[in-house]
């Protein structure tokens, strides 16, 4: 029985979220410091993780398994597959860096009463939610999944409803019911979800139960049992299950037209928070769809897939042409990341090496890109107290840095090469075409479509006139430097040398493609790649 | 006999006790109905612990007595106060669940 | 050697981020960090090339792998640089022309207190630049590709301050994108045909793929140059790319960048060579260009955009030698170096004249310059020779032998964009001696400028003259250099190939013919421009001339369709959004709430009809355990 | 299998007492009798236990239930007393149709449960209870279930606590003093004297009774509100009257049978005040 590191990673977070809202009331720095120690130490956890994890070892590492609820084969069974880790060490880095943006979005106006603690409870739901996240990826068992898939609802409506920005387009008042508006949204499509997804995990259960005498919820078990051959699901079972599932993951993710919660949910919580759904929650959707959908279901993945190519690609142009309709600098960068998750998808369901690795990598990109963005556009908002568009105009002049970092974070949404996001969006487009070639050319418009609305937006705030109400911004403060120059640091990173992301990533992606019985299509002129690199090489 | 019947015996006391639950207005009447289920469910445990030749069935009999006394001591303290402050004892006094 | 590739880009790059992150503490110094850094990448261009020169012409092509860039199955991505003739000549010229204008910056933006941004961005658009052309894979190229877009987006809007200079940039952004798009696909084509994307798999093995697929994607990469080389239709953003700096246009609008496409057309030779319909699409593309381009530079009374014009139909001509295939490739890039020096060196003189006059743009309050500012006047009177094809000087070697190779092509085609490229001539001629009186000649026709300031029109610095005079030498004599026993052909032969298409004109007679338009050109502008004066206000002019204007309305089509009809559907779609797609959702939470209001009645607070439920709930719960059972 | 004759006669017979008592529990509209009737049934069940060889469990029944419990019971029924709320007459429309249905129905299901149930495996406690009953329980409470058994301890001293919580008041401000008290009285001018105290006129002062006014119709107010609300107060009016009648009228007789002299004044004297005005006659009429 070696260490559970899998277990302490998210134990640790969750353990910070107690000792954060332990901090009194009047000692709110204090709360601060702790919950950012904890995030670090679950940062450097989650890096050992990665160190100890090898790529093109074993599929799932690291694993641990206990007994959980025998009556129901239900087990605490936790394992890291290259895709996961990525994943894990992702959301240990946000973390901190929302915590830093975030610093000040949780002080109490007025702090008379002792006993109100917003602030622990903002920092201490952070780490709740880090830690759910984290268990949620490593976890190999679908309930131990489901659980912490819905449970992570709770911190997030918390976090939603209870710290909006005050710096809504209308009365305070009617900000609190667009915000509490947003919250129940986002709480009530994710519970929808869920409920479907309830649903399907029964019925997995019963399935199992039927064919394996005893019922069980273990991934590698069922994969194991799936190839020699003990357990066979009916094609309209699998198909069924399948739809619950992937039903769930398409709110969370979001996936057109689902995706009605997002806009809300985004525009009227804090940028720090935002950023926690958008790159953080949301992930846990597509990921899903990529461990359970398409390894647990291949054949009802491969069925659906046309639909669901469908519905990314129609995502990706609704999404970011409702981006350029936007007055709301938050909404339009939530319409984007609308339009991001219908690549992330399309690759996932493209069921190429390219495209799922692509989509892999989307999702770390994608991650720290809207981060860097959001978090700037946050202290933007912050210090205009607006978020319209128009309260906007010639930031440049005025607060320089902001502006270009800003930009930066634009640039990187917009997939400009030499930034993370064009390796992953580039590698999706690809895979997607290889196998159907319409789809990716559509697709490929949104790259056009994602320039419009990061540079109509980058126009219309920060170049131009300096407008009213602007004169006097700040330029970032150093807290803010630290937040948003290693974003931009790692973008640059991801762009110029993805390669250690993709090893870790592509054993993970051949494995999964293996269980879908899909392989890439062959070039025309059988060139053999290696080869042809080889030979361009020299 | 079939010492059956002293299930049916205790089905029968179940029933009549939900049966007061639901009829009496009075908290204390309708207290002692629920004592009367609790009692009726013992008398099925000692049975069953008779049938099946364990202690179990009385060991779980006696936790339920043990449980069902720190019901009666809270449960009548609820009526007290209930009584103080409303100056009755009807159940149907106590009807701010609704809307 | 082949460390020195990389360090060839490194160098600007290195420079770009110094300036870049160095912040306000460099502000004093900055401009000469630039310059350093682009002279350094200039030495290590020339070291390479004297190197290349130590060669046989053969061994002339030098590759190094950096490093594996994304390695996902069998998409195989390397950072990975080639370095042959035709790279060689880009460099040399991006560096060499790049270098001059830095150092003519530090004068021109002396008073700009972002001067050191606008070095770092100048440094970046080097080090784009050289990665576009030195890259050994379409993917890194692209990355070059996207890398001088977002250059030149930051250089055009580097006034950012100016409503008008950020929306031109935006605007040449996203017209590009739309080339990008192209390019990628492309890519994804030949990853899709060849199983790899890097020149030599895919120049290998264009033999054993199908006409069609060469033709996509011919048509593609030509789209994506239409893009980058603001060739029709996506030539719209290159005039009002003017709002930029005078050096950028100099630098990226006329010499280096906007040049890319017929870089990425004659690289892409053996693509084109085997897909004949693609070849013609480029000509024709080019021979349109090469007019439209004409026509709207005669009409544009801003001096840049008139020279913008001018690029677009100089380009114009390249794409079209591209066009042409291994007859023409070599007349192309030799076309583009020529034009490089002699553009480079107008639009520095127009930089000057701009300097010396309050940064007033408009030629029809210009006038009689030539005595106030002579060095300006000779460097952009020799440019201007060049530019019209005078004999002797560069631009004459280039067009001549462009037109000669489109009158090569033999056929009908030929003809016709032999007659194309003759009758483009005559305009260049046109237009550019048009610029060169209105500016130069006649009386003067200055007036006080927004703040009312008088012009005091004056020499610029030397910083500033001695650049535009290298220039000027370079345009007079390169076109010569090059032709000496045609060195210039034997240079690119082994890169481009070359065959000498037999022409159904003899030499003579097209030079001749040259001559004629040429002479023509020149002579109705002195009717139209020279002998009477030039009204201060445009004329309202011929309905062409109106058109030309106005880009020959190719702006006010973008508007109404793609502007305006984007504009609705975006706001419908956000209606839609809200309505129908959210309005769906609410509508069942709606419905749900009333039927919840409806049970709430059940609901009467009393305990005991509470327990009932319970009690029969729990009837049911046993009914159903039996029945389970009795099943 | 079945048991012995004696426990079968025992049950029939004790069987329908524990139901009588149910149905009393259930019936009887006085708390109090409901209260006994529970711990009839209680009794009743406590010698089933015994009988199925629960000893321990049959004594604690007695000595628990029907000894802590329903005294409880009792003790907070005085404390309440009687309210409105032992009518049965029923007040939610439906109530009492729905709960006989659903009581009968889940009887009829239970039973059924029973009845299909499979109960032919009949091991006695012989030898579950060779060492002892008690013993074979404390074996188990303290080894199998010692965890179960320390929280039910741990419950019952919430619960003791809870309880005193709950019923505990707390005296918010000093109590009045009898001076506070009579000159709130007087300014409300409402009894400004104390009280009067029952049994005037009484057989025997029990609280009960209450006091006469002087013409002997009974004062509510001499008895204690308590008993007032539950109507226990007893009905002595009428008797005290018709006795102060019979008093008079042999007062009168024996004037009558001493005539004129000395014995007219006591009887006057004797007769109350009603009668003065007839004095005052005679004497206007000498």
């Amino acid at each position: 029985m070696s260490f559970p590191l899998l277990t302490v990673t998210a134990v640790v977070p969750a353990a910070g979220a107690v000792v954060t809202a332990a901090v009194p009331a009047a000692r709110r720095t204090a709360a601060k410091w702790t919950a950012l120690a904890f995030a670090l130490a679950t940062l450097v956890l989650a890096a050992v993780v990665t160190a100890r994890f090898s790529p093109g070892g074993a599929r799932y590492q690291l694993t641990e398994s206990h007994a959980w609820i025998t009556a129901f084969g239900v087990r605490y069974e936790l394992g890291v597959d290259g895709i996961a880790v990525v994943l894990v060490l992702l959301t240990a880095v946000l973390v901190p860096f929302v915590m830093l943006a975030g610093w000040h979005d949780a002080d109490p106006l007025e702090t008379s009463d002792r006993r109100w603690r917003p602030t622990q409870g903002f920092f201490a739901l952070i780490l709740l939610v880090e830690a759910m996240v984290v268990i949620a990826f490593e976890s190999t068992d679908v309930f131990l999944f489901y659980v912490f898939f819905e449970a992570m609802l709770i911190p997030m409506y918390f976090l939603i409803g209870g710290f909006g920005d005050q710096a809504g387009a209308h009365g305070e008042d009617e900000q609190a019911r667009q915000r509490s508006y947003a919250a129940v949204k986002f709480l009530l499509y994710n519970l929808v979800g869920g409920l479907v997804m309830l649903a399907a995990v029964i019925g997995l259960y019963a399935v199992t139960a039927h064919q394996l005498g005893a019922g069980t919820f273990s991934l590698p078990q069922i994969l194991h049992d799936r190839a020699n051959g003990t357990l066979t699901l009916s094609t309209t079972a699998e198909r069924w299950i399948f739809l619950g599932f992937f039903f769930a993951f398409a709110v969370k993710a979001p996936l057109w037209p689902l995706h009605t919660w997002l806009p809300n949910a985004m525009g009227e919580s804090t940028a720090p928070v935002a950023v926690l759904i958008t790159a953080v929650v949301d992930k846990v959707g597509t990921f899903a769809m990529l461990r359970y959908c398409l390894q647990l279901f291949p054949a009802a993945s491969k069925w659906a897939t046309p639909v669901i190519l469908v519905l990314a690609v129609i995502g990706i142009i609704y999404g970011a042409l409702l981006a350029v309709g936007q007055r709301d600098i938050k909404r339009l960068i939530a319409y984007a990341s609308i339009s991001h998750f219908g690549f992330i998808i399309l690759g996932i369901f493209a069921m190429t090496s390219q495209g799922q690795s692509g989509a892999t990598l989307y999702m770390v990109n994608h991650g720290v890109s809207t981060a860097a963005l959001l978090l700037v556009a946050g202290f933007l908002i912050s210090r205009r107290g607006s978020r319209r568009i128009a309260d906007f105009g010639g930031v440049q002049k005025v607060a320089p840095l902001l502006a270009g970092t800003f930009l930066v974070g634009g640039l990187a949404t917009l997939s400009l090469p030499g930034l993370g996001p064009f390796v992953s969006e580039f590698l999706v487009l690809v895979g997607t075409f290889t196998r159907y070639p319409a789809l990716g050319v559509i697709a490929t418009l949104g790259i056009v479509l994602a320039a419009l609305y990061v540079l109509v937006l980058y126009q219309r705030t920060m170049t131009g006139p300096v407008k009213a109400g602007i004169e006097g911004m700040k330029d970032l403060k150093v807290r803010e430097l630290v937040v948003v120059a290693p974003l931009i640091a790692l973008l640059l990173f991801l762009g110029v040398y993805p390669k250690p992301v993709t090893d870790v990533i592509n054993p993970a992606v051949k494995d999964t493609l293996s269980d879908v019985h899909r392989t890439d299509p062959p070039p025309k002129v059988t060139v053999p790649a290696v080869a042809a690199a080889k030979e361009n090489a020299k | 006999m079939n010492p059956a019947n002293y299930l049916y015996l205790s089905a029968l006391l179940f029933t009549i006790g939900a049966a007061g639950v639901l009829i009496r207005r009075n908290a204390i009447i309708v207290f002692m109905c629920v004592e009367l289920m609790l009692n009726a469910c013992n008398l099925a445990f000692v049975t069953f612990s008779r049938l099946h030749g364990n202690l179990d069935g009385q060991i779980i009999a006696f936790f339920t007595m043990v449980v069902a006394a720190a019901e009666v001591v809270v449960g009548l303290a609820i009526i007290v106060t209930f009584f103080r402050s409303r100056h009755s004892a009807s159940v149907d006094d106590a009807d701010l669940m609704k809307l | 050697m082949d460390p020195l590739i990389g360090a060839l880009v490194g160098a600007p790059l290195l420079g770009a981020g110094i300036l870049l992150v160095g912040g306000r503490r460099l502000d004093r110094t900055g401009h000469w960090i630039g310059c350093l850094w682009a002279a350094v990448s200039f030495v290590i261009g020339v070291v390479l090339f004297a190197d290349l020169l130590s060669r046989s012409p053969a061994q002339r092509t030098l590759t190094s792998h950096l490093f594996t860039w994304v390695p996902v199955a069998g998409f195989q991505a390397d950072v990975g640089f080639q370095l042959d003739q035709l790279s060689m000549t880009f460099v040399l010229l991006i560096t060499g022309v790049g270098t001059l204008i830095h150092i003519y910056s530090v004068g021109y933006m002396e008073h700009d207190e972002n001067r050191r941004k606008f070095f770092g961005y100048l440094n970046l658009f080097l080090a784009a630049m050289l990665l576009l052309v030195l890259a050994d894979n379409y993917l890194l190229l692209y990355v070059g590709w996207e890398g001088v877009g977002l250059a030149s987006y930051l250089l055009i809007g580097f006034w950012q301050h100016k409503p008008s200079a950020a929306t031109a940039a935006k605007k040449a952004f996203l017209v590009n994108r739309v080339g990008d798009m192209g390019l990628s696909i492309a890519i994804m084509v030949m990853f899709t045909t060849f199983g790899s994307f890097a020149f030599r798999p895919v120049f290998a093995h264009v033999g054993d793929v199908s006409q069609g697929r060469l033709t996509t994607i011919g048509l593609l990469l030509l789209l994506a140059a239409c893009g980058k080389s603001a060739q029709v239709p996506l030539q719209s953003w290159l005039g009002d790319a003017m709002e930029g700096p005078t050096p950028v246009s100099a630098l990226i609008h006329a010499a280096t960048m906007v040049t890319a496409g017929v870089y990425l057309v004659v690289r892409s030779g053996a693509i084109f060579n085997a897909a004949p319909t693609a070849q013609l699409a480029v000509c024709v593309v080019g021979a349109v260009t090469l007019v439209f381009g004409a026509i709207v530079g005669c009409a544009k009374d801003d001096i840049k955009k008139a020279l913008a014009g001018s690029t677009m139909s100089q380009i114009g001509y390249m794409m079209l030698a591209a066009g042409l295939g291994p007859i023409g490739y070599v007349f192309a890039i030799m076309h583009l170096v020529t034009h490089g020096f002699f553009k480079a060196g107008l639009f520095l003189g127009a930089g000057s004249v701009m300097h010396g006059m309050n940064d007033e743009v408009d030629m029809r309050r210009f006038g009689a310059l030539r005595t106030y500012m002579p060095v300006t006047f000779v460097t952009f009177g020799l440019g201007y020779l060049a530019i019209i094809g005078f004999p002797g000087l560069s631009g004459y070697w280039s067009k001549d032998k462009i037109i000669e190779a489109a009158f090569a092509k033999g056929g009908t085609e030929g003809w016709t964009l032999g007659a194309v490229a003759l009758v483009g001539a005559g305009i260049t001629a046109f237009y550019m001696t048009r610029v060169m009186l209105m500016t130069f000649f006649g009386d003067k026709r200055w007036q006080p400028d927004a703040e009312g300031h008088e012009p005091h029109p004056h020499e610029s610095p030397k910083i500033m003259t001695i650049p535009m005079s290298i220039l000027a030498f370079g345009s007079v004599f390169a076109g010569g250099l090059f032709s000496i026993n045609s060195a210039f052909l034997k240079w690119l032969q082994p890169v481009t190939g070359h065959s000498d298409g037999h022409s159904p004109v003899a030499t003579w007679e097209i030079t001749v013919a040259t001559l004629v338009v040429l002479i023509l050109g020149v002579g109705l502008a002195w009717q139209s421009y020279g002998r009477q004066a030039v009204p201060a206000v445009a004329p309202r002019g011929s309905l062409l001339t109106r058109a030309a204007r106005r880009d020959l309305l190719q702006d006010d089509f973008n508007h109404v369709v793609l502007v305006r009809g984007g504009e609705h559907l975006t706001r419908s779609l956000v209606y839609l959004d809200h309505t129908v797609v959210d309005g769906a959702v609410n509508g069942t939470a709606a419905g749900v709430g009333g039927l919840s209001g409806r049970l709430r009645r059940l609901q009467n607070g009393f305990v005991r009809s509470y327990a009932v439920s319970m009690l029969g709930g729990t009837a049911v719960l046993v009914a159903a355990t039996l029945l389970m059972r009795g099943v | 299998m079945t048991t012995s004759t004696g426990e079968a006669i025992q049950f029939w017979v004790l069987g329908i007492v524990a139901v009588l008592g149910a149905l009393g529990t259930v019936g009887m509209r006085k708390a109090v009798h409901s209260a006994l009737c529970l711990a009839g049934t209680m009794i009743v069940l406590a010698v089933f236990y015994l009988a199925q060889g629960a000893y321990f469990l049959g004594i604690v029944q007695i000595v628990v239930y029907t000894g802590a419990v329903m005294m409880l019971f009792l003790f907070v029924v005085m404390l309440v007393g009687i309210t409105a709320a032992d009518s049965l007459k029923e007040t939610i429309r439906g109530q009492r149709a729905a709960a006989v249905l659903c009581g009968i129905g889940f009887g009829i299901l239970l039973i059924a449960g029973i009845a299909n149930a499979s109960l032919h495996r009949f091991t006695g406690l012989a030898q579950a209870n060779a060492g002892g009953n008690v013993e074979g329980l404390a074996r188990l409470v303290f080894t199998t279930y010692v965890w179960a058994f320390e929280i039910t301890g741990a419950l019952l001293i919430t619960a003791a606590v809870g309880a005193m919580v709950l019923t505990h008041r707390e005296r918010t401000e000093r109590p009045a003093t009898q001076r506070e008290q009579s000159e709130a009285r007087v300014r409300e001018g409402r009894n400004v004297t104390p009280l009067p105290a029952p049994g005037v006129f009484a057989r025997h002062n029990a609280v009960d009774v209450p006091g006469l006014l002087p013409d002997g119709t009974p004062s509510e107010l001499t008895v204690n509100q308590t008993l007032r609300a539950r109507g226990q107060v007893r009905d002595v009016g009428g008797e005290q009257e018709r006795r102060v009648r019979k008093l008079e009228q042999r007062s009168d007789e024996y004037v009558e049978g001493v005539t004129e002299g000395e014995g007219a004044p006591e009887g006057g004297r004797d007769r109350s005040g009603d009668n003065d005005g007839a004095n005052h006659a005679e004497g206007a009429a000498k």
